[in-house]
């Protein structure tokens, strides 16, 4: 029960964030509309991996957490520099 | 990301995190969700994070084009020599229970052989494909 | 030998001992798999540059300790006075950006308190260099905070400095 | 142990009231910037709530330990994420919609 009304409120959360990103008057908006979307999902499905009793599944939130946060990183990256190859990271190995 | 200091300090924590997650997911796919495909996705997924923060050239040299080409061809020998070695036992293609003398024992060897040549492809080709399309501006 | 062994053993300890807390098998086939793995990955984290100062993981020591839990409160404090925000009615913000000039040391230090920054709503790092790292912050107290010094005094100095 | 069902429902509550509050932020602040702060929300307390309440309720087992793991790395990347979008907007050129009373108040305050 109590589970229940918890994931209904991660449901909602994900949906205004969802209007955010389709409304976002810019690009970063939405970027940081999508962050929030998957960092609610990894909520909602380590509520239902308890609600559900399959801990199992836990695993795939820790999964989700990491690609989330590797995916934001390359989306910048993209906006920032147009291409993936530049480093842009002069100063490596200096003090 | 130029001089993003944070972005390069937290990439360096998390690789190794990153990694052994895909390992784990890698030899669990009996135990819970997870299996070879998963793990090679993650594996990959850990490098790419590396190549996004210190760029193109510094992860062609930790691990080069040739020795990418060569880990994805070793994943499907793998796959196809487990089924060949249990043919030459006198069964069918991928017949696990010829492996070992109890053939639980012998079908835990099989997929665990499977599963790693699996996903020693995919995480190859993955990182194939993104170096291939990271590196196409490169003039 | 290009870093100090014991960074490395240290950095083998703590991936073994996660590969204990995801595994929960521990029957002699995993437990080997698991140390090829994290040998494995040393390997790859060694070839790849990645073991140095910055990633010696026994540093968690008191004084982080201590930090993490000022940090927790900070956090409650911050979350409430943003939510206040959000529900008071008609003009509720006054954002504010400025370059806060850093007395930490190290690199890892730097990072540590630009993420905390970052980790206490009403406060943004929006960019970190050498000398200073450019804040945004939700409201003139929450700058005035900040200006203060009080957080950045919190922050482990010593952590990570190699000793040359 | 009803107890601890208590309090562990408690904090999912909470979880979810913050989550939502959060929700409502992104669409109350202005600009871009202030959003940040507002995402800051669900993403640091609301988290902490939940993962803190599902612990509880599957006590000490490797689920938990699992969900804890979620929680320290929630706490690495977030900020690391944030800071990176903050930071791509800032040498993007968006500019913030700053207070103009206080505008420029606290560069000259520093004890350098």
């Amino acid at each position: 029960m109590i589970f229940t009304a918890a994931a209904f409120a991660i449901l909602v959360t994900i949906a205004l964030a969802l209007a955010r990103a389709l409304m976002g008057p810019t690009l970063y908006d939405r970027i940081l509309a999508v962050n929030m979307v998957g960092t609610k999902t990894v909520l909602l499905i380590a509520v239902f991996a308890v609600l559900s009793g399959r801990t199992d599944m836990i695993d795939i939130a820790l999964m989700y957490a990491l690609i989330n946060f590797i995916g934001v990183v390359a989306v910048l990256k993209l906006v920032e520099q147009g291409n993936f190859h530049t480093s842009g990271d002069d100063d490596r190995g200096q003090p | 990301m130029k001089h993003n200091l944070i972005l390069r300090v937290i990439a360096k924590y998390l690789f190794p995190v990153i990694a052994l997650f895909a390992f784990y997911v890698q030899f669990h796919g009996d135990y819970g969700p997870g299996g070879g495909f998963q793990a090679g996705v993650i594996l990959s997924v850990a490098f790419i994070l590396y190549t996004l923060v210190f760029g193109l050239d510094t992860a062609e040299q930790v691990l080069s084009p040739g020795v990418l080409r060569i880990l994805a061809c070793t994943g499907v020998l793998l796959y196809a020599g487990t089924g060949v070695v249990t043919m030459l036992f006198g069964g069918n293609f991928l017949d696990y229970d010829l492996l070992a003398l109890n053939p639980i024992e012998g079908q835990h060897i099989g997929i665990m052989l499977i599963e790693l040549g699996v996903g020693v492809t995919v995480s190859a080709i993955m990182l194939v494909i993104f170096f291939a399309f990271a590196g196409r501006e490169r003039s | 030998m290009k870093y100090p062994v014991k960074h490395i053993i240290s950095l083998g300890v703590l991936l073994f001992t996660l590969w204990l807390c995801l595994s929960g098998q521990l029957n002699a086939l995993m437990i080997s798999l698991g140390l090829a793995s994290t040998i494995a990955i040393v390997a790859i984290t060694h070839r790849m540059d990645c073991i140095d100062h910055e990633t010696y993981p026994a540093h968690m020591n008191l004084l982080l300790l201590r930090f993490w839990l000022f940090l927790a409160r900070e956090i409650v404090v911050a979350n409430i006075d943003v939510i206040k925000r959000i529900f008071k009615p008609g003009k509720n913000i006054s954002p504010q950006l400025f370059e806060l000039p850093l007395t930490l040391k190290s690199d890892v230090s730097r990072v540590i308190y630009a993420n905390a920054i970052t980790l206490t709503p009403g406060t943004v790092s929006a960019n970190l260099d050498r000398k200073t790292v450019t804040v945004h912050t939700l409201s003139i107290e929450a700058a005035q905070d900040l200006s203060s010094g009080r957080m950045a005094s919190a922050v482990p100095e010593d952590y990570g400095v190699v000793k040359r | 142990m009803l107890f601890i069902e208590i309090i562990s429902w408690l904090f999912i509550v909470a979880g979810a009231l913050l989550g939502i509050a959060g929700g409502i932020g992104i669409h109350r602040f202005p600009d871009f910037y202030s959003r940040l702060h507002a995402v800051g929300i669900t993403d640091t307390l609301c988290a902490a709530m939940f993962l803190v309440g599902l612990c509880m309720q599957t006590g000490v087992s490797i689920a938990s330990l699992k969900l804890m793991l979620i929680f320290i790395f929630l706490f690495f990347s977030s900020p690391t994420a944030t800071h990176a979008l903050a930071n791509a907007a800032l040498l993007g050129g968006l500019k913030p919609e700053l207070d103009e009373e206080y505008h420029g108040h606290c560069f000259d305050r520093h004890p350098d």
